[in-house]
């Protein structure tokens, strides 16, 4: 496996061979931080692009496809329309709360999106307790939601805002106790140590098998309710609340919280795939070392980023193929049946492993 | 709520919602019925009874058989046609009314083929073309006799064409009763006869 | 048919009289249509009634010749829908309803001036366009005579200051139009709905006074557009009754024909809407591509797709196309075969289950009371079907059920919708293969004039009865043209459906209600 | 310096497009001051991304909205263009699709909603209704064109305008987003109304 530590290294020496440490550091960081920001607008644009397209697949039409090749560039042009966007200053708005809104959300979502590890030794931010920075940083997005719909001085706005805080917040009790009951099988909270657990002993999910498999599709479930969207697209519910909570933003404004749900949804894939699929753990079948060997050879980025747009076509299809909840149904949903279904796995992951259960 | 209900709830919700997905898996494989309009113009053929937008035929004379009686513009409910006529001397000394300028506006029509039913000369018809949007209003009022165009000679036109349909139509032995019952009426519609040119 | 019994009453015997028929079973007002009798007639009220039992109707009307505040006595007590019925009346022409709790314009402007229908009102002169916004006045006022004779006035609120008041529409997606609903909200919970009407008014009843017969006909395919064949089938069928035209067998077959194939149409777009105001829009594009179907089949024979165009008094506008039945026999098994996709996409769908089923129900006897005809009535388990009551076109020589359900919730309103599309097709396959010879329009005069009197005409649109209720006075151009909308009654009773449900209930309830605005308004 | 923008339209030549000649008078009145090479360049760009990128307001009163809703399902699928992102609030629209009767009640709430979009936005008026009152121009409810009260960019003729109309008119649209100039006049427009 190639080990991205020796890139990151080979620049580190570089800088540090004409530069103090910490002169280094800082442009280390920069260069770090451009990357991702990059990374991002690079993944936004593909995942709404593959959005678009997926969403027609399903629908027997044909999606964008006058725009470049097969529409390819359409999402660049929606970009740069967005950007050259006027964006509307209202009298009755708390103007500093309704500015600050967009970029909160959009901060969180960036934070949450540096977590994931691309390959070993390409991870940004990695801490022992990455699982919990990971939900903490997560949780800053709420509070762009709520400032948003606070701060609009709409009714629509409002319920969407408010309908999302109490969405978000319960569904985060079960992204907690499902990511527990991992925490329990790998014993680490540090994302790069969970996905070298799992190239060196194979996927968390088969590892784990009938809890860990269980806890998947309830970290399904409520990351795409985390991420609001459909069935879970409460907060925006087009038909009921217009566009909810985001219903008085023009322009790039809107664009934030445009960019921000896609990597969302990509960020809960991400995760997804690091905690449950391996990360950037190859496929590995015991005994089959041929094969094994082949698959080696796939770099580690490409099995990550290959298992999180899996997963992401997963919620698609779940997104394009059902209606939406109520919001009290929601609730019930979290509360009667996710909920305590985690809190029966963790206590089945504790018994599996402490009786050596796991694979 | 019992617990059997819980459970058996809960396992037929999720049998549903396998059904549901298995549908949608199973469309995204299918043929997709998209007609890529702009890209199939050359094949994309309208039905022939589509109302795209009222004509006015010329033959290769530049002829047509409009003969002016206002009829048209008296049956359409919202004022979109207006015909303009002049009286002309005829070589044996009548009067003949004769048509200046006929002119529609697409933008108004409601595409009810009143107008159609009761033009007693079969002159206008509604053609297929549909690409028929402007940046101006002014462009959709149409004049739909052509420039020097004038009308066909009674000896030399064939019968008006009926529209294609196997009993003999109402329309036809309508037309000239209403040609007749209408004389009266035709000139307070249009007033105005533009001076001879 | 022809309403040569219709009860004269004095305004002072109407509410004996009314109260006496609601005791003897007529339980279902059918119709309340204001009329200007001019001078000497004055301002009044035709009424409709029918026993829904024995399917008699009674016809009554009143009158009062006072011009400046004509007073009669409200019904709206007896029948809820009464209540909307005789705003609409006031706001057209300016009849009071003594003792009607709420009587504001439903249709116009609050600041509009002068009352349009009347004969003798020149709307456009004193109603230039205004740009200022709409006030909405918060109370109401009723109008009360009292023994001597006085009218005394008295405030009703219709929204309090304590009220949590939001605007759903007039531009919002799941409104399905131009509808505007104030309501009020509890948290997520509607404790109130106000329905403010009149954003697609478009004066068609006036219009049609000023029109000749055949331009009536082009009206009324915009009225309901998704009941444009069964519309415009009624008002052609009214005037070909009043002026005694038999219309062949050929007709009355490719109109039954057509008829359910609007049905389907509009049942199909039904399920659509329903899908995407539920959030999912997968749904909501394999109704449309179904729907494609359809609309190639009456654009071929009709030439348009949604505007149809098709109906002429006598008959049809052109004989059916070549291809026409080869083009239903192909679709009979295709639609059968995706119903049974919808009912796997949709239909079974846990969340769609639990989001419909008890939701927004209406009891028979509320059915019945808000005159709410159609699927709405049906699945209450109200038998109203007028082809089934009073048959018409070809139905009388068909096989087919009336399809009933129990609840009225939304669930079964669905299902009703979704069950109709199998019975539409069971008909038009008893009918395609036997269009029998004939001629396809029959020979008219040049210029209509329908004989004095009036007529009265119902179809079974596609969301309820649709009647056509004409007063001529033997011109060519109709007295007085009403059409009993299938929408209006079915926005009166979204209050009674929706209170205590929660907000994201009033799109589904509004959505299997299944109401199109530009038929409120008309 | 004269730099004359032409737009061209995927699979759609020039010369087949109707109303050429206010198309031409337009190019002209924008390109009357002329601009530099860069300037242009970018103007290229940005008219691109917007005339690819015309998100409609879902705005429909009366028969036409059923017909766009047409549009925008599989058959004829509006999304091909891009168009397909209907935004149901005004602030992220970019054009509105006037689809219906525009009665004197709805126009102040027309107006406002346009009001409410933000710049660059545009008006498509479609059917009858919308351009002049169509079937109901006599009534005393309605509007009699909704250019009495906002600028209209492109008209659609039709009662309805069938779906290929439809998509007719976004391309007119689309030709005329692909002269204006953001480094000029349209990004901001203080349009006003006909007469």
């Amino acid at each position: 496996m190639f080990d991205f530590a020796k890139v990151t290294n080979w620049i580190d020496a570089l800088l540090l061979s004409f530069l103090p440490g910490w002169a280094a550091t800082l442009v280390e960081c920069v260069l770090v931080a451009l990357a991702i920001i990059t990374l991002y607008a690079v993944f936004a644009i593909i995942l709404i692009y593959m959005e678009r397209k997926i969403c027609a697949f399903f629908q027997c039409r044909l999606g964008p496809n006058r725009v470049g090749k097969w529409g390819s560039i359409q999402v660049l042009a929606d970009v740069l329309k967005m950007l050259t966007k006027e964006i509307i200053d209202m009298k009755n708005v708390d103007r500093l709360l309704h500015k600050m809104a967009p970029f909160l959300v959009i901060v969180a979502s960036m934070l949450t999106f540096a977590c994931l590890p691309w390959n070993k030794g390409a991870e940004v931010l990695d801490f022992n307790i990455g699982i919990f920075f990971f939900l903490a940083a997560g949780s800053i997005g709420v509070v762009g939601i709520l400032l948003a719909g606070w701060s609009s001085n709409n009714k629509y706005a409002l319920i969407g805002a408010m309908r999302s805080g109490a969405q978000i917040i319960s569904y985060e009790v079960s992204i907690g106790l499902v990511m527990l009951t991992m925490i329990v099988l790998t014993g680490t909270m540090s994302f790069s140590e969970i996905c070298q657990q799992q190239a060196d002993l194979g996927w968390n999910i088969f590892r784990g098998h009938v809890p860990a498999v269980l806890a998947f599709i309830i970290y399904l479930i409520a990351g795409n309710a985390e991420c609001n969207r459909g069935p879970f697209d409460m907060p925006e519910a087009e038909s009921e609340l217009t566009a909810g909570y985001h219903v008085e933003y023009s322009g790039m404004h809107f664009g934030f919280y445009y960019l921000a749900e896609y990597l969302n949804l990509f960020i809960c894939a991400g995760i997804a795939s690091t905690i449950f699929l391996g990360g950037w753990a190859p496929f590995h079948v015991p005994g089959l070392d041929g094969f094994n060997h082949v698959m080696d050879y796939i770099p580690g980025a490409v099995w990550m980023v290959g298992k999180t747009f899996f997963v992401v076509f997963l919620l698609m299809w779940i997104r394009w193929t059902f209606p939406r909840l109520r919001i009290d149904q929601l609730l019930a949903l979290e509360w009667k049946y996710l909920m305590p279904m985690s809190l029966v796995l963790l206590v089945l992951m504790a018994i599996c492993v402490s009786l050596g259960l796991t694979l | 709520m019992s617990n059997n209900n819980y459970f058996s709830g809960l396992f037929s919700g999720i049998k549903s919602l396998l059904v549901g997905l298995g549908v949608t898996m199973k469309e995204f494989f299918t043929r997709k019925i998209t007609e890529q309009y702009p890209e199939n113009r050359k094949e994309l053929k309208m039905f022939d009874r589509f109302r795209g937008r009222l004509v006015m035929p010329h033959n290769e004379n530049n002829e047509h058989k409009c003969i002016g009686c206002g009829l048209c513009q008296m049956a359409c409910p919202n004022g979109s046609i207006t015909v303009t006529t002049e009286m002309l001397d005829t070589d044996d000394g009548k009067k003949k009314r004769s048509l200046v300028k006929y002119e529609y506006d697409l933008g108004c029509c409601m595409f009810c083929e009143l107008c159609i039913t009761a033009c007693p000369q079969g002159a206008i018809e509604f053609c297929t073309d549909f690409e028929n949007a402007v940046f101006d209003r002014a462009k959709l009022v149409q004049q739909l006799n052509k420039p020097g165009s004038k009308v066909v000679e009674k000896k030399v036109a064939p019968k008006p064409e009926a529209p294609a349909a196997k009993p003999a139509p109402a329309a036809k032995a309508e037309a000239p009763a209403a040609k007749a019952a209408e004389p009266v009426e035709k000139k307070e519609s249009n007033p105005e006869t533009p001076t001879t040119v | 048919m022809t309403l040569d019994n219709i009860k004269t009453l004095e305004p002072s015997q109407l509410r004996a009289e009314m109260q006496g028929l609601k005791a003897k079973g007529f339980d279902y007002l059918s119709n309340l249509i204001g009329m200007d009798w001019g001078e000497e007639g004055g301002l009044g009220v035709v009424y409709c009634v029918e026993n829904t039992a024995t399917h008699e109707q009674a016809w009554l009307k009143t009158a009062s010749t006072d011009r400046e505040q004509p007073v009669l006595p409200t019904v709206s007590d007896l029948w809820d829908i009464a209540n909307i019925y005789e705003r609409e009346a006031y706001d057209f022409y300016g009849i009071i309803f003594a003792g009607h709790p709420d009587m504001r314009r439903i249709f116009l402007r609050e600041d509009w001036v002068g009352y349009p229908m009347r004969k003798d009102d020149k709307p456009e002169e004193q109603n230039p366009l205004r740009m200022t916004n709409e006030p909405l006045a918060d109370d109401t006022t009723q109008y009360d005579v009292q023994a001597d004779g006085t009218v005394t006035t008295k405030k009703n609120v219709v929204f309090g200051p304590d009220d949590y008041v939001v605007n759903i529409g007039p531009q919002h997606p799941s409104t399905h139009g131009v509808l505007h609903f104030r309501v009020a909200l509890d948290g997520e919970i509607i404790r109130k709905i106000d329905p403010v009407l009149g954003y697609i008014h478009r004066g068609v009843e006036k219009l049609n006074e000023s029109y000749t017969y055949p331009q009536t006909l082009a009206l009324t395919d915009r009225l309901d557009y998704l009941a444009a064949m069964q519309s415009r089938h009624a008002l052609c069928m009214c005037i070909e009754k009043a002026m005694e035209i038999e219309v062949s067998e050929r007709v009355q077959v490719v109109r039954t024909i057509l008829d359910e194939l609007q049905r389907i149409d509009s049942h199909i777009l039904f399920f659509s809407c329903l899908c995407q105001d539920m959030g999912a829009t997968t749904a909501f594009l394999y109704g449309f591509r179904d729907r494609e179907k359809i609309l190639d089949i009456f654009e071929e024979t009709c030439g348009g797709r949604l505007i149809i165009n098709y109906n002429t008094i006598g008959g049809l506008m052109a004989d059916i196309h070549p291809n026409f039945q080869k083009r239903v026999k192909e679709f009979i098994p295709y639609m059968r075969k995706n119903i049974k996709e919808y009912h796997a996409l949709f239909t079974g769908n846990v969340i769609f289950q639990n989001r419909s089923k008890g939701i927004g129900p209406l009891t028979k006897e509320q059915a019945i009371s808000f005159g709410c005809t159609g699927g709405t009535g049906r699945a209450a388990g109200w038998a109203n079907d007028v082809r089934k009551n009073h048959p018409y076109a070809a139905y009388d020589k068909v096989d087919f059920n009336q399809v009933l359900r129990e609840s009225g919730d939304s669930f079964d309103r669905y299902m009703i919708r979704l069950d109709e599309i199998l019975e539409s097709l069971n008909i038009i396959e008893q009918l395609v293969d036997n269009i029998p010879e004939g001629n396809y329009k029959e020979k008219t005069k040049p210029i209509i004039k329908v004989p004095e009197g009036t007529y009265y005409q119902a179809v079974e649109s596609s969301r309820g009865e649709f009647g056509v209720f004409l007063e001529s006075k033997g011109d060519k151009s109709p007295y007085r043209l009403h059409y009993r909308s299938t929408g209006l009654p079915l926005v009166a009773a979204m209050h009674t459906a929706c209170k205590g449900f929660k907000i994201a209930d009033l799109v589904t309830i509004g959505g299997t209600m299944d109401y199109i605005v530009p038929d409120i308004d008309r | 310096m004269e730099v004359k923008k032409r737009a061209k339209i995927k699979s759609f030549p020039y010369e087949d497009f109707k109303d050429n000649e206010t198309y031409e008078k337009l190019v002209q009145e924008l390109n009357a001051n002329g601009a530099n090479v860069i300037v242009t360049q970018l103007d290229n760009l940005i008219d691109w991304g917007r005339s690819n990128s015309l998100w409609p307001l879902t705005f429909a009163t009366s028969c036409c909205g059923i017909e766009f809703m047409a549009v925008c399902a599989a058959r004829y699928d509006i999304a091909r263009f891009g168009f397909e992102v209907t935004r149901n609030s005004p602030r992220q629209a970019d054009v509105i699709l006037v689809s219906g009767t525009i009665t004197t009640k709805m126009a102040p709430v027309l107006k406002r909603l346009y009001d409410q979009m933000a710049d660059p936005k545009y008006v498509v008026a479609v059917g009858g209704c919308a351009i002049s009152g169509g079937p109901f121009t006599k009534s005393y409810h309605v509007l009699k064109g909704v250019d009495k009260i906002i600028p209209v960019d492109v008209y659609v003729p039709g009662c309805p305008p069938r779906p290929e109309s439809f998509l007719y008119g976004m391309m007119q649209l689309q030709r005329k987003v692909k002269v204006e100039q953001f480094f000029g006049t349209t990004n901001k427009k203080q349009k006003e109304p006909k007469e």
